[in-house]
């Protein structure tokens, strides 16, 4: 099999997937009534990638042969898939939705920083412990469970960033350092898989070669089973530290760039006040 | 800036001084990690290391935490006498903690290991030593709150501000232990 | 306004203190003015005994097989002298500069807390001496200043040099994280009325971002040096390769707060440049906000790029790739800056001080040093010129044509405020061009004597034709920048008795320093003018157009 | 001697990184030349002039930002592009034809202050200077005795530390005979300065008689001063740090086996002759001052005994 053919023909249209992601959009088009182009683009971009990450030769490889390319395809589920339907969805439903008092609650309790930062960091450290990892890669039905878990706490982490609500949205230093210490976390993860010995993931290091495609990995694309450890660690370091990092810097511009006069936020000094000082 | 910190200098310097320990720390843990195992015939964790032992002196010492967030809590409620029986507490479980870390260095020592024996003994001394070191500077800096306590101090805002920070401290100590036990001594000797 | 409480009888007792005890009121001193005097003039003695050592250096590499020092004369030296300049001159000199002014230009009465501040500067005496002292032990440390193991370990470094070299830097570190502290909690709880995050002062911005960097960067330096003390002291073992050791993992730990360091070192300097231009282009800053917000980027990458300085340790591939993709992106932050800069000078009516000549020149030779940077993240580059002339020429235009060029700026613009008196323009119009010719002799043919092969830290070099003329230029240029300092120096020294008056303002500038006399009081402020925006004095002085009101007429603000 | 230039490239592994520095240089150059232009312009046309007003405060532009954000991400992703290019090409992993890892053709051990050099195939050591056939690629191993060395040779390609107790590998490539300098990268204490070596390269002919000549014990000596010599190298403690095949063992200081047949000595110090050897024989500390090569305080005929014998090392 050449790369060609790979990318033709590993295409695994799972009905449950396909039926999930239409099911997702219908959803959306009959109860959000979006109105902004900018929301239904960014919603459909997050479907499409779903999609793709879950049909397409990724989910192949990722199943099979790379420890790299799962990685690529839970990093997409989790920073860009969720982001981009967190940012789909309108205000105006967001309001209507929570509108009504159990689900604000229950809205309060998953967006709370703390829970939701947490449960994010909880579901990404937990399911890399080589335990867990093996255990979901040799049970089908514990991989679905993985995915929709990393789905469901992406959105919790992300809502209270992105939500087009600005109430619930958190504080420029709140989203700073929330998303600092998210980073901090996901870097440790990642230099850990990185810099750790061969064969935490054994399925990856003598793969069964299901496609045939092993030789072409292993030869033409030159990627050893050492190097596609690292590389996954890597992935998992450096490109999701930099998603982190331009929106850390792009929130601390959109702050500092706020003209509005706010001097609610602006405080006195002992100066002013005049009691340290004596 | 949210409003609430204006006043809380103390606060801000000793979480910013917590995070930058955090960081000394993870070197040293690291420098465990990497060489683990690469001291297979001298003294090594799997060996060495007794994770119940251990494991009850750090029950001791996270306890201490629950105990200072008690002092604490007295100070806020101006319950000055109930906030110095907790310092005293606190104080206490500290002191045993340490003692608990003296016993198990001197069983080491007893058996010849000593810093320079080996990777394994290295990193394992630096860093419950340096562990060791924070907790004593902790209880000294308990012992100085317990004698200002008594002179008094707790009344002013500013006081109280000092007494948290000292409580922070107290904590950080305490979280620190809790991933070098889980690293050294349950990861280690697994 | 705001109006300072007058009777204030503590304030009253610490004036005529000071006015009575003259010369010991700076032993015993927590003012913070006084403490960054006293850093910056520590540093400036220390920056005489670098500069020293720097030409000892170019006098033995004057001419090939020169024999005017021995080999461990010569290592001992490179090592002070890398040393003295990082951790005992560019760092404190800087800190000595944050800790004056950060307090003054949030409308401050003093810093967080004033004895920290003293005991920080105390212990970086103390650490500055240590170091020093290894001379008089007949032994200085001499492996380098980023003292790779094995060779600063026991069987290499036999003497006791390296053992002051990590013990005066562990104290140092110590008190830098302290000044970091401070500088945070000063920021964080100590801002005047209306002075919100958003309209801090550019160099006050950069500070406290720097702050963050040195609480982060420090402990890896420390738990480095703890790491070697025990190796060197207690026999132990982190970086013996016989024992199991990995000396790479030295390496990891010391650059994980090296590279950090280098920002640590061009941050503030970044914060003077940002002060000094728009005041000499009579302009607001260009685009304040992505000149804040770059600062962060700057310091949240420069965390991710240690392993840059590694490129030749044979790490793999995939390693050097990231590291190299992340040090190139770092440029980009980098690079907007020098833009936002010029920007801000276009349209400007210029007045060239000699504040704002070193302004101006420290934007060509910064952007000569980061250029230089970025080929050294490209990987095959490095392999080519890692520990090279290259690399000495590089970090000498950052740091030199960057961070000195910044603080000689600095200087001019604030000696005013810091004495009452003008740095001679003449003088200093002498001081700007010897530097500046004297630093691009000394430093630009090294570039050149990468390329054609030189390698770094030689004591000498063999009999090549080329190499040799290079050689002699650089050693020219640098008695150039000898004679450029003590031009300095004089004019320092005349103008602190002679010099014209100042008055409060004299470059009619806009932060809230100049808002009060020059020096200004132990109290520092008898009034705070209302602050609205991060131009307090500018909106005093323009009623009619105070840029609080910038966001009010036009809603975009982008023009 | 000459300078090796880092721009000069004499192996096929060395041409991919003179071209990028050259093509990275240009584009460097490029924006040096635009920011000075910039701040002249600026400076020149914007001076103060007597009786100005404050001039317009401008505050900032969103798409200028944009564009000094982006362009030069651009560029920077082009060159990053170029890097990985560059670097697969000038450095080829370490791996056979059916992706095994090789045994290397060369191993090179950096000590305080001289090279140990290795031709385990062969079977022989040699020190201070490689033989390489031109052309054809060898695999080489780089340790370290002591602390961290660097081999660097510009003409031929990357340099690559030496570190103790973590071997590392290169392709070692000359395309075409001749002899090109490196030295010592890394500091490494007193005499780093003079930690030199040279890589002859030469045609696949003459390498092999080299390698012959080199895997050969060394004639006995054939004179009286030269067997005398003999005697004193015996009986003085230089059998304690150097190795002569059939006469002594030990590797603190270089293998003299063949001593003779070299072109440098001490490390690419002085050209190897009969009046050099006498006269660092001599006095070693004249010539690298605080190596560990002891002075041994021969006499005078002792001296030319020595040089005698170890001339015949060829």
């Amino acid at each position: 099999m050449t790369t060609r053919d790979l990318l033709l023909t590993a295409w695994d249209w799972e009905p449950s997937i396909v039926i999930g992601c239409a099911a997702l959009l219908a959803l959306y088009f009959y109860f959000v009534r979006p109105r902004s182009l900018w929301r239904i683009l960014c919603y459909c971009t997050g479907v499409v990638v779903l999609l793709l990450a879950l049909v397409s030769p990724i989910d192949a490889l990722s199943d099979h042969y790379l420890f790299s390319v799962h990685m690529i395809q839970h990093l997409l589920l989790i920073l860009v898939v969720s982001p981009l339907l967190i940012l789909g969805v309108p205000a105006d439903f967001a309001v209507r939705f929570l509108g009504r008092p159990r689900i604000a609650s229950a809205e309060r309790v998953l967006s709370n920083p703390f829970v939701s930062w947490t449960a994010a960091a909880l579901a990404l450290g937990l399911w890399h412990v080589p335990l867990f990892y093996n255990f979901a890669l040799a049970h089908e039905g514990v991989h679905v469970l993985e995915h929709l878990i990393f789905l469901v706490t992406a959105t919790m982490f992300w809502w209270p960033v992105l939500t087009s609500v600005p109430e619930l949205r958190l504080g420029a230093g709140a989203t700073v350092l929330y998303l600092f210490l998210a980073s901090l976390f996901n870097s440790i993860l990642g230099i850990i898989i990185t810099f750790a010995p061969l064969g935490l993931y054994p399925a990856y290091v003598h793969p069964h070669d299901v496609l045939g495609i092993l030789l072409l990995i292993r030869n033409q694309w030159g990627i050893s089973a050492v190097a596609d450890q690292q590389l996954g660690g890597l992935l998992m370091w450096v490109p999701a530290g930099l998603i982190y990092f331009s929106i850390i810097v792009g929130t601390v511009i959109r702050w500092q760039s706020g003209s509005e006069i706010d001097l609610t936020e602006t405080q006195d000094s002992y100066i002013a006040r005049g009691e340290h000082a004596a | 800036m949210p409003a609430e910190f204006i006043h809380h200098k103390n606060r801000v310097l000793i979480l910013a001084f917590i995070f930058s320990e955090s960081i000394f720390f993870a070197f040293l843990i690291t420098a465990f990690v990497l060489y683990h195992g690469r001291s297979p015939n001298g003294p090594n964790a799997h060996n060495t290391l007794d994770p119940l032992k251990t494991g009850m002196y750090s029950i001791i010492l996270w306890a201490s935490s629950l105990t200072m967030w008690l002092s604490e809590k007295s100070m806020m409620n101006f319950r000055m006498d109930r906030c110095k029986r907790w310092l005293e507490a606190t104080m206490i479980l500290g002191g045993i903690f340490l003692i608990g870390q003296g016993f198990e260095y001197h069983g080491m020592f007893a058996k010849g290991i000593s810093i320079g024996t080996d990777l394994f003994a290295t990193t394992f001394f630096s860093t419950t030593g340096f562990h060791g070191l924070h907790v004593f500077i902790g209880l000294i800096v308990l012992l100085i709150m317990r004698g200002l306590t008594s002179a008094g101090f707790g009344q002013e805002e500013y006081q109280r501000e000092g007494f948290i920070a000292a409580s922070y401290y107290w904590h950080f100590v305490d979280a620190i232990w809790v991933a070098v036990f889980f690293i050294l001594y349950v990861w280690g000797t697994r | 306004m705001s109006e300072v409480p007058v009777a204030l009888p503590v304030l009253r007792k610490l004036e005529r203190f000071e006015k009575e005890a003259g010369m010991l009121s700076w032993l015993a001193s927590v003012d913070h003015k006084q403490i960054g005097i006293l850093y910056l003039i520590t540093a400036l003695i220390f920056f005489i005994a670098g500069g020293v050592e720097a030409l000892l250096m170019r006098t033995q590499l004057m001419f090939p097989e020169n024999r005017f020092l021995l080999p461990d004369a010569y290592n001992q030296i490179f090592t002070m002298h890398g040393t003295t300049m990082i951790f005992l001159v560019v760092v404190p000199g800087l800190l000595g500069l944050m800790v004056y002014l950060v307090p003054l230009m949030i409308g401050a009465r003093d810093m967080a807390f004033p004895r920290l501040n003293a005991l920080a500067y105390w212990l970086y005496v103390i650490g500055g001496c240590l170091l020093y002292f290894s001379f008089f032990a007949h032994d200085a440390p001499a492996a380098g200043w980023f003292a790779y193991t094995p060779l600063s370990e026991k069987p290499y470094s036999n003497l006791q040099g390296m053992d002051y070299w990590a013990l005066s830097l562990l104290v140092i570190g110590v008190g830098t994280v302290a000044t970091g502290l401070n500088v945070i909690a000063t920021v964080a709880t100590m801002r005047v009325k209306g002075m919100s995050l958003r309209h801090l002062p550019l160099f006050t911005w950069m500070s406290l971002i720097n702050s963050f960097l040195i609480v982060a960067a420090m402990p890896a330096l420390n738990a480095a040096l703890v790491m070697l003390l025990i190796d060197r002291q207690l026999h132990g073992n982190f970086f013996k390769p016989a024992a199991g050791g990995t000396p790479i993992y030295w390496q990891h730990v010391f650059w994980n707060f090296g590279h950090p360091e280098v920002y640590i070192m061009v941050l503030p300097a970044f914060g003077i440049i940002s002060e000094v231009i728009p005041v000499f282009s009579r302009k607001v800053i260009y685009g304040y906000a992505v000149v804040a917000g770059s600062t962060v980027a700057i310091a949240l990458l420069s965390f991710g790029v240690w392993a840059h300085h590694m490129f030749a340790v044979g790490m793999g591939h995939f390693l050097d790739m990231i590291f190299a993709a992340s040090s190139m992106l770092i440029a980009v932050p980098t690079g907007i800056k020098i833009f936002n800069w010029i920007a801000t000078m276009w349209g400007g009516a210029i007045r060239f001080t000699t504040s704002m000549w070193f302004a101006v020149a420290f934007l060509i030779m910064f952007t000569i040093g980061g250029l230089s940077g970025v080929m050294f993240a490209v990987v095959p580059i490095d392999w080519q010129l890692t520990d090279t002339y290259f690399v000495v020429a590089h970090m000498h235009y950052v740091l030199f044509g960057g961070t000195a060029f910044a603080v000689f700026a600095g200087i001019y613009y604030w000696f005013p405020k810091f004495t009452g008196r003008m740095l001679s323009e003449t003088l200093g119009k002498w001081h700007f061009w010897l530097t500046f010719i004297g630093l691009n002799l000394t430093f630009m043919v090294q570039h050149n004597l990468g390329i054609l092969g030189m390698p770094r830290r030689v004591f000498t070099y063999p009999n090549i034709h080329s190499w040799n003329v290079l050689n002699f230029i650089s050693t020219m240029g640098a008695y150039v920048l000898g004679i450029s300092v003590i031009v300095f120096l004089w004019n320092v020294i005349r103008s602190r008795r002679h010099g014209a008056l100042a008055g409060p303002d004299p470059w009619d500038a806009w932060t809230l320093e100049w808002a009060t006399s020059s020096p200004p009081p132990v109290h520092n402020f008898n009034y705070v003018p209302p602050v609205r925006s991060a131009r307090p004095l500018w909106d005093l002085k323009h009623p009619e157009n105070p840029d609080w009101q910038r966001g009010r007429r036009t809603p975009h603000h982008a023009r | 001697m000459h300078a090796s230039s880092v721009l000069q490239a004499h192996s096929r592994l060395d041409q991919p990184i003179v071209h990028l520095t050259i093509v990275v240089t240009a584009i460097m150059f490029a924006i040096l030349v635009l920011v000075f232009f910039l701040v002249v312009y600026a400076s020149l046309r914007y001076r103060r002039r007597p009786g100005m007003a404050e001039p317009y405060q401008n505050f900032g532009n969103k798409k200028l930002e944009i564009t000094w954000t982006v362009l030069p991400f651009l560029l920077l992703v082009s060159i990053f592009v170029l890097t990985v290019i560059t670097m697969g090409d000038s450095d080829p992993p370490p791996t056979t034809a059916n992706g095994a890892d090789p045994s290397p053709d060369l191993v090179i051990i950096g000590h305080q202050f001289w090279w140990e050099v290795r031709y385990p195939k062969a079977g022989f050591t040699t020190a201070n200077e490689i033989h390489l056939p031109a052309g054809q690629r060898l695999l080489t191993r780089l340790e370290a005795a002591d602390v961290i060395h660097d081999f660097w040779v510009p003409e031929l390609g990357r340099k690559m530390d030496m570190i103790p107790g973590t071997p590392n590998e290169l392709w070692l490539l000359a395309d075409h005979p001749g002899t090109f300098l490196g030295t010592c990268a890394e500091f490494c204490g007193n005499e780093h300065a003079w930690m030199r070596i040279r890589v002859i390269s030469q045609t696949p002919q003459d390498f092999a008689d080299w390698e012959q000549q080199q895997a050969q014990s060394p004639s006995l000596p054939n004179n009286p001063a030269a067997e005398r010599g003999e005697q004193l190298f015996r009986s003085m403690s230089c059998a304690n740090c150097h190795t002569i095949r059939g006469v002594s063992s030990a590797d603190v200081g270089p293998d003299l086996t063949h001593l003779a047949s070299r072109e440098t000595l001490a490390a690419g110090r002085l050209e190897n002759n009969p009046v050099n050897l006498e006269a660092w024989l001599h006095d070693p500390n004249n010539f690298k001052p605080q190596s560990y090569m002891p002075n041994a305080n021969l006499k005078p005929d002792d001296l030319s005994a020595m040089v005698a014998y170890l001339e015949t090392l060829r």
